[in-house]
Formats: structure tokens, C-alpha cells, sequence
């Protein structure tokens, strides 16, 4: 039995954390990897630099979805700066496993999607304050 | 390893004969195991086959002895390889009942072949307002050349659509030919469904309705006889690695007048006649299309293949096949719970089975096959419409060659009771 | 067999060193005869290359081992074919100094990148009246397809001229440019002349005018070091049977904001990110311009050439090859009455040599030579404008590599007395 | 020593029978393999359909012109109905050496330029006939 589907990752993916929908995100993106078909939405609730809630919708294999759960326990809480820092290898050593190369785009969506997420948000911010000063 | 063959139903298939014990010799991967130290159950042929010692020892031969480039050499070792690269042709142009070898045009793979008639005969022949006619089930090569063509010249495209079974709806055909289409493309096989289209009827209703038909032959090549003649098409392409032969080596086919009339695709050496500083005219079909040094052991290679094919006698491929494919689809479904199966009935498909496993992701079930040695496909296997007319993200396929037993299929289906086990503990 | 050692003049070459010798142990067809039992005294480099066990072998290994395709597979072939193809990648980029391999893009010749180049950004960056500069050396390769592509967009194109010991005229190259042409397309090394170019100069001065520069480099990546970066280019294109590699493979190299601003060549898998019945989105480079499934065994073997030359150093292969030139130029001038030799002097020029013996059309030199296992080309290489230029009919040539021996242009030598004494008779 | 540079054919190509140019040809045509450069013109003069007179010139390696010098001899006096007959074939063994693939195009170059002249003819004299009728 190699690592891959250990119990931990089957049982986020089976009763992933986070999951749902968020009434007022301050942020939201839809991620997709469409070689594979796997989706996901993540939504965030930043105040103050700091990220209060956070939830996620989506589809996919199991990799992707229990990275997402376990990607989002870890965000709460923190602020925008910190998960602005983490890397691949940080979600990689959060997940435990061994992940093959074939599957590191599976892996790495939910990442990929907050960046996406904090990125949109931080333009919009900009955008505001471009408003405001002028 | 085949618990199954005490319980077979109505068609109860014989154990894998010394002939195909045999033949699985040729093929020296099938000797290799795994990181886990399991034996090859190799179940994705329809991505690209696995390569017959024949056909490694005619490419290889090119490499160690005779390494030179063809057609402008006057020594030994440039006439043997300009003979055999001109043999191999003759092979293929046998292989599908070509008319004459300079009716084969070598191309890298059935993609190419599809673009190179996109950009010759298709930007020559379709202009404004033309129509092309293809279906819900074309692999991408067969899709998006015609989707850049008609966007460059204004054009429409049209697609049969299918039913819940994965077969084409000729009623639909039929009224969508009344737009007069210029062309009409599709798969002969289609590479997730595994439904064998009827090319010869749609031909003739095609060429009644004054279209030109192109057939992507990937996935029916190696699988069964195939007769151009036959089948009255104008165009034929297919791709030498699905067919047991090296990646880098395809084939395009169409009658000697279109081939004349197309204006070339690329352009340098060897396709020419005369070359001025402003002006050239070109060289013969079929080297007219040919430009640049070819890929000339894989194309050795692939003339390998059709002599190994034609040894075993397409008939025979085909049967063989088709028993791998009923004997599939009776043992997953009856042993792997809630299988979902896609595509027609047995003696309407050639030799793929794609499915899904309920709630689990087909990337999971690649992933846990591996385990075992038990190679299959999933994603969306480069059709990405069909899937979307399913409402699939993705699906997984089990695809079959001549090298195929039925203990990998049991195999398979032992591999995803497993799967199941693993998602529902 | 060197009667020649004695009486060397000035340049007084070392008999082939251990290492050159166990060198020649790495290509199997070195060791192969003719129909009369000569040895292969293979002088046709220029035209393809002859390929080391350490190809070989990394081509084989796929077809042995791990024959699948790659990009989409999840299992343990199907991975370690995707690494080795994208490692290959990796090596070529190294081999040529790209700042990144995804600027890589695999082709099956330089024919292919050029035609890539004058499909993808051609059509949509040269427009009415737009001139594109090439030169009268120019290969077929690298002239036909940018005929076709001004013949379409009703462009122009203009030559630089060469002297006549075959080097660009630059200063009718400054005029040219002040026709603010939008590319500026030539050849590293010259396949008839063996002129090296000088690279970075013209595209310093291409660059200065606006335009861009693509560089042929099928004549110069196999035999010297390339360096895109120093250069300053902005593609280079070559071919991996010429250096050392199966055929099938090749490369393109562009810089990333002109391959991430061109549109697709080919179309089909694994090009594109999403595919809708209508309409499709496209893949990061390389892989948007890497439709079908490639050339997966023979880019592996481009690779593990790649890997070869380097650790010979292409300084060392530089200098070897032009100890052959030089000694080529000495001896064939000394010891054949009457041979015409064209191109420049040994120091600025690749291992090429062409030549005629008067009133002796090369086919026959060539099909005289091929008696004594002498392997030589005879026509015209692909330029036939430049033969043109010369006014010749055509040529013989002979061309070295990292496995040519002194004693091999030794037998040239002696096998060209034979021709001269067999004409005489 | 093999076939292919025999005294005759070196012979041939050195002192071709037939070389030079006909003051009043009926038909003539220039032949060309682009390839290898070679280049022959062969002059043609036909009355009651007999070939009377023939010469040929150009350019070319020694299996072309030896080929055209021994073609030129051969149909000299003989009908165009029996030079139209004659066969690839029957030129090489005329030839009487063995020509490797790759030469094939020089040995025959003579006997395809020979059939365009002949061709060509054929067709004036239809055009002419035409005239005549209309
Ligand atoms: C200078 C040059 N450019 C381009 C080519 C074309 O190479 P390929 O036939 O591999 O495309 C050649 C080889 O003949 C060459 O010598
Ligand atoms: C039906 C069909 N057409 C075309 C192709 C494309 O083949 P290739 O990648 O060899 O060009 C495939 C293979 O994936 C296929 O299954």
C-alpha cells in the first residue's frame, strides 16, 4: 500500500473541511485545471489583513479536494501576508504524501486558486485607494 | 489469475492460445515489472501501443548500420535507406489498399496529417460561408485544425451529434448535408466511446451531397482491415505509434488528383523541383508534402509494423479485439459494482472501454491501478466536447491491442474492486 | 594508410589520439563494410550524422521499456516517459544556452521550425509591401517557406550577396537594412561553403533596424558552441539528426515573449487548455506549439546527444573539426591536380568542404568514391541558388564531425586520384 | 573495378556520337534533372515519320550523356512509331551496365527528353491537321 490514499487524505476528501459557500466573500475565485476536470471556488473573508473565513466548493479527484481542505484549515487565521507566502512545498509538506509529478497540478489548484483569490482582492483594494487619492 | 473462467456466461472466450503467447513474446516490454515488481498489465493502447521486437530491430538496423539521409545520396549505405524508407511506404499504401505508394504521404502522426490537409487543400478550397461537417465525438486533432480554419476564412463548422449509446445520428447527417457541405471529417473509431462509425454509408451520403470526407483512421488502423477503396473516402490519416510502430511516424492518404491539385504545406528540401532566389515549383507527390529530412527510422519502422500487422492478418486483429472488448464489458460489469460503461454494444466498437467508478475521480482510479502494474487513461482523452455532451469532467479508459490477454482484464477488474474497497472503507 | 604524415607543411595535424579513437568505438557504424568489404569512411556529415550507442540506447530504452505517451498518464511508464521527454528538453536548452526550457519548442527538423516560424509569426507580423532579408547562401529550408509566406502577404525579399570566396557582403547588408525589414533570416554555418557567419555582428546590426533574426542553425549547433543569449537572436532553429540524434527530432528555440505572442501552428492534443465544439483556448509554451503526440523516443535520443556533445565540450569539437578542415584544405589542394575548391579559408569556416574536379560531374566522383566505401554528396545541397551564384551545375562535398578521422580525408584524396585516373584513361 | 565506368561508357561520354545542333529540327526539346543539374537538348528530324537526322546537346554526368550518345545512335533511321515503343528498360540494356536507383534519372533523362520531343511533334501535327480540316 503506498502513501498516496492514506486514511487521513480519503477522510478530507470524503468530509472535506470548509466545504460550502461563504454569504459575503471579500474575495472569491474558480480555479480549474481542465486536463483533469477538476474545479474549485474558494472564498475568503479578509479583515484587517487577516483572513477570517474561508470556504470552498468544487469537484475533483481526491489529491485536489482533501489539499483543499487541508490548504483552508491552515489559512484561517492567518494573515493575507503569511498565505501570500506559502508555497508549493508548504501545501506539499501540509498534505503528507508523495505526490508524482503526473498529479502535482492537482495538488497545487487549491493553492493556486486563493493566490488567485488574494491577488484579485489586492487589485481591487488598489483600485479603491487609485480612487480614493485621486 | 482468472477467477472467472469457472462462471463464464454466453460467451465464453478460450484461454490466450500459443499463438498470442507467442506473439506477446515479441513485445519486450510486456517482460517488465514495476517499482512494486509487478508485471506490465499495459491497458492504454488506444494512447500509443507498445513496440514489437521487429519493429525496434528494423528502426535500430538504420541507426547502426546504414544511418543516412535518402533520395540525393550515390553511396551503399543512402540507396539501402532511401529503399527502405520507400519500401516502408509501399508497406502502409498495402496495409489500407492505396492504390500506389505515391499516395502515402509520411507524416509525424494522424495530427499533423489532419493539419497539413487544413492548411493545403483547406485553405485552397474553403472560403466564406463554407461549411464543414464533423461530430460530437471527434478526438481534438480532428476538431481544432477546422476550428482555425474556418475562423481564418470565415467558415462554419457542423457536428453530428449522437446518441446516449455513442452512435452518430445519421437523421441529423442527412439534414446537415443538405448545407452543402465542402467537407466531411470524422473518426472512424472513436478513441473514448471505441464506436466503429459506418464510413462507407456516410461516404456515399457525403460525396451524394458533394463533400469530400476525411477519416481519421487513428484508432481503427491497427485494430481492423481497412480498405480505402473500400470505403470510397478522399482522405485517410493515422499515426504509426498507436500501430505498433515508433513514435514520430504517421501517414496521410488521398487520391493521386487531390494530392496534385493541394498546393504544398511546408516548405524546404526535398520538396522542390527548382528553387530561384524568388520563385520554385515543387517536386513529385508524394515528396512534394515531404519537406526536410523525414523522420526516416520511425517511417522504417512503421513499414515494420504493416508487415507485422499484415502477418497476423488484420482479420484476425480485429477478432481478437472484438473478443477483449465483449469479454470486457460482460466481466466489468458483472464483477465491478455500479461501474458506469460508456459507448455501444460489443460488435459495434472497436477495442476501447472508457467508464467511471460512482463518486470516485478517474484520476484516483489511474492512480491506485499503477499499484498493481494496471496502466489505464484518465482525463478527458482529448475529446473534451464528448465529454461535456456526457456532462463528464473526465473519464477512465481501458484500451486493447493485439497484445492484449484476457487475464488483464481480469486484472482490471480485480484493480478496481480494490479501488472501491479503498474509497469505501 | 596516411602517406602523408612525412610531409606535412605547416599546420602538421596529431594522428587521431586515444580519445578520438575510442570515440569512434561509440558509433556501431564505424564498424561496418561494404558490399566490398571496405570500411565506412563516411564523409556526408553535413547531410545527416552518423549516431553513438548512447542514442541509440536512450531510444531504445523507451521502446523497451517504457513505451507509453506522455503529459496525461498516471502510471509509472507513462511518468517516466514524461520526464525523460522533458528532460531531453532540459539538455537541448543547456546544449544551446536558452535562458529556459520551456522556450524549447521540439520539431522534427530545422525544416519544421522554420516553417513554424513563417506560419505562426510570418502570417501575422509580415503584411503588404514588409521585406524580409535572407542571403544567397541560404539552404532551400530557409528560403521556400518565407517565399511562400511573401507570396501570400504580397511581401519581399532581399539577398544579401556573397563575395566570391563565399562571405556575406555586409556592407550591401547595411543597405538592405534601410529597407527596415521586419526580419533578417540566415544561416549560422553554411551548408555548401562552410562560411561560419558572423552571428552576432548582423543581428547587432538587424536589431539596430527593427528587425528581428532568425538563425539556421542545422551547420553549426553539431559542431561548435552556440550560445542564444550571447548571440542576441531571437530564434534559432536546428536539427537533432544532425547532431548525433535520431531522426525526428529537432528544436526550435524563441525567445518567451514571441513564442507566448504567436498563435498555434498545428492544432490538436495537448496543445490546447480547453476545447469547445467552436472554439478552444491554447497551452503555455512549449507545449501550445507541440500538437499530437511527438516524436517522444527520437527527442529522448535528441537529449542524450545533447548530453554527448557536451561532455565531449564543443570547444573541443569546435577545434577538432577545424584541425579537419584545415587538413582537408591542405591535402586535397596539394594531392588532386585541378580540384576547385569553394568557400572560405579553414579559419572561417565549419567542417564542410565543397569541390569539383574539372570536367568530372560530381555524381560521378561520388559513385566512384562509393566503391571504396568513400561516402561524399554530389548535386546541390539544397541551394541551388547559390549554385546558381557560382555557376555550377552542382558539387561534390564532404563534411566531418566529432568521429572524422585525418585518415579518412586521407582515402578522399586518394580515392579522388583514382576518379581523375579513371576519367583520364 | 565495377560496371558501371566501363571503357565504352567513358568513351561514350568523352567523344558522344551525335553531339551538336541541327540546322532545321522538326521538333526539339531541353530535357533537364534539376536535381543533379544535368541538361540535354535533343533535335529531332523527322519526315515520313522516319527519324533522319538526331543530335543532342548539354551538360551532364557521364551515365547522362552516355546514355543520350548511345540513345542517339539507336533511333537514327528507325520510325517514330518504334521510337515511341521503346522502353526504359530497353535503354538500359542498351546501356548494358548496372544503374544503381539513384542514377536511374541521369541513364533515362535522354529518353524522356526524346519522348517530349516526340510528343510535342505529335502534337503540332494534330494542330496542324486540325487547321487543315476546319
Ligand atoms: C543549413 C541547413 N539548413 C537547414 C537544413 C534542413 O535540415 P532538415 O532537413 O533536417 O530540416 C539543412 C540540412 O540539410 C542545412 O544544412
Ligand atoms: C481518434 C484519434 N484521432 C487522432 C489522434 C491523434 O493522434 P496523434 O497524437 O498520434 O496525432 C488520436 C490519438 O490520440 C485519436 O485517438
Amino acid at each position: 500500500m503506498d502513501d498516496l490514499y492514506r486514511d487521513y487524505i480519503l477522510e478530507h476528501y470524503r468530509r472535506p473541511h470548509n466545504f460550502g459557500v461563504l454569504e459575503a466573500p471579500t474575495t472569491s475565485y474558480e480555479g480549474s485545471n481542465p486536463l483533469c476536470g477538476d474545479r474549485i471556488t474558494m472564498m475568503l473573508g479578509i479583515s484587517d489583513g487577516v483572513v477570517r473565513e474561508v470556504a470552498f466548493t468544487g469537484r475533483g479527484c481526491a489529491i485536489s479536494q482533501a489539499s483543499a481542505s487541508l490548504l483552508t484549515d491552515e489559512i484561517k487565521g492567518k494573515t493575507v501576508a503569511e498565505v501570500e507566502e506559502m508555497t508549493p512545498d508548504d501545501l506539499l509538506d501540509l498534505i503528507g504524501i508523495d505526490i508524482s509529478p503526473a498529479r502535482l497540478k492537482c495538488a497545487l489548484l487549491s493553492l493556486d486558486t486563493v493566490a488567485h483569490a488574494l491577488a484579485d482582492d489586492a487589485a481591487k483594494q488598489a483600485e479603491a485607494q487609485g480612487q480614493t487619492q485621486a | 489469475m482468472s477467477d472467472l473462467s469457472t462462471t463464464s456466461t454466453q460467451s465464453r472466450p478460450a484461454a490466450a492460445g500459443p499463438d498470442l503467447r507467442s506473439r506477446r513474446a515479441d513485445f519486450p516490454i510486456l517482460a517488465t515489472t514495476n517499482r512494486h515488481g509487478k508485471p506490465l498489465v499495459y491497458l492504454d493502447s488506444a494512447a500509443t501501443s507498445l513496440k514489437p521486437q521487429a519493429v525496434i530491430d528494423a528502426a535500430d538496423a538504420y541507426n547502426r548500420e546504414y544511418s543516412s539521409n535518402i533520395h540525393r545520396g550515390i553511396y551503399e549505405i543512402a540507396e539501402r535507406a532511401t529503399t527502405a524508407y520507400e519500401g516502408a511506404r509501399a508497406s502502409v499504401a498495402k496495409l489500407i489498399n492505396a492504390p500506389e505508394p505515391a499516395e502515402i504521404v509520411f507524416v509525424r502522426n494522424a495530427t499533423e496529417a489532419i493539419n497539413l490537409v487544413a492548411y493545403s487543400w483547406g485553405r485552397r478550397n474553403i472560403g466564406r460561408g463554407d461549411s464543414i461537417v464533423l461530430t460530437e465525438m471527434e478526438h481534438h486533432a480532428n476538431l481544432v485544425p477546422w476550428q482555425l480554419l474556418v475562423q481564418e476564412k470565415d467558415g462554419d463548422l457542423e457536428f453530428v451529434p449522437i446518441t446516449d449509446d455513442g452512435l452518430l445520428r445519421l437523421e441529423v447527417f442527412e439534414v446537415l448535408l443538405h448545407l452543402k457541405p465542402k467537407l466531411v471529417a470524422f473518426t472512424h473509431v472513436s478513441n473514448m466511446l471505441g464506436t466503429v462509425n459506418p464510413v462507407r454509408e456516410m461516404t456515399e451520403m457525403a460525396h451524394a451531397a458533394g463533400a469530400l470526407v476525411l477519416i481519421d483512421g487513428a484508432q481503427a488502423v491497427p485494430h481492423m482491415p481497412v480498405d480505402v477503396q473500400e470505403l470510397g473516402v478522399d482522405f485517410y490519416v493515422f499515426s504509426g505509434h498507436k500501430m505498433l510502430a515508433p513514435t514520430g511516424s504517421g501517414a496521410l492518404w488521398a487520391r493521386r488528383e487531390l494530392l496534385e491539385a493541394m498546393p504544398p504545406f511546408m516548405a524546404g528540401g526535398d520538396m522542390i523541383r527548382e528553387v530561384h532566389l524568388r520563385r520554385s515549383d515543387w517536386n513529385e507527390i508524394p515528396w512534394k508534402f515531404e519537406a526536410g529530412t523525414p523522420d526516416i527510422s520511425a517511417q522504417i519502422g512503421m513499414g515494420a509494423a504493416a508487415e507485422y500487422l499484415m502477418a497476423i492478418g488484420l482479420d484476425a486483429v480485429r477478432d481478437h479485439e472484438h473478443e477483449m472488448v465483449a469479454y470486457a464489458l460482460e466481466v466489468l460489469r458483472r464483477d465491478v459494482p455500479g461501474i458506469e460503461l460508456y459507448g455501444p454494444a460489443a460488435d459495434r466498437r472497436g477495442g476501447v472501454v472508457s467508464f467511471n467508478l460512482p463518486g470516485i475521480h478517474p484520476h484516483d482510479v489511474a492512480q491506485i491501478l499503477d499499484r498493481s502494474g494496471i496502466c489505464v487513461r484518465a482525463g478527458h482523452h482529448c475529446t473534451m466536447p464528448l465529454h461535456e455532451r456526457f456532462d463528464l469532467a473526465a473519464s477512465a479508459r481501458a484500451s486493447f491491442n493485439v497484445y492484449t490477454i484476457r487475464e488483464e482484464i481480469d486484472a482490471l477488474a480485480t484493480g478496481l474492486r480494490e479501488v472501491a474497497r479503498i474509497f469505501d472503507r
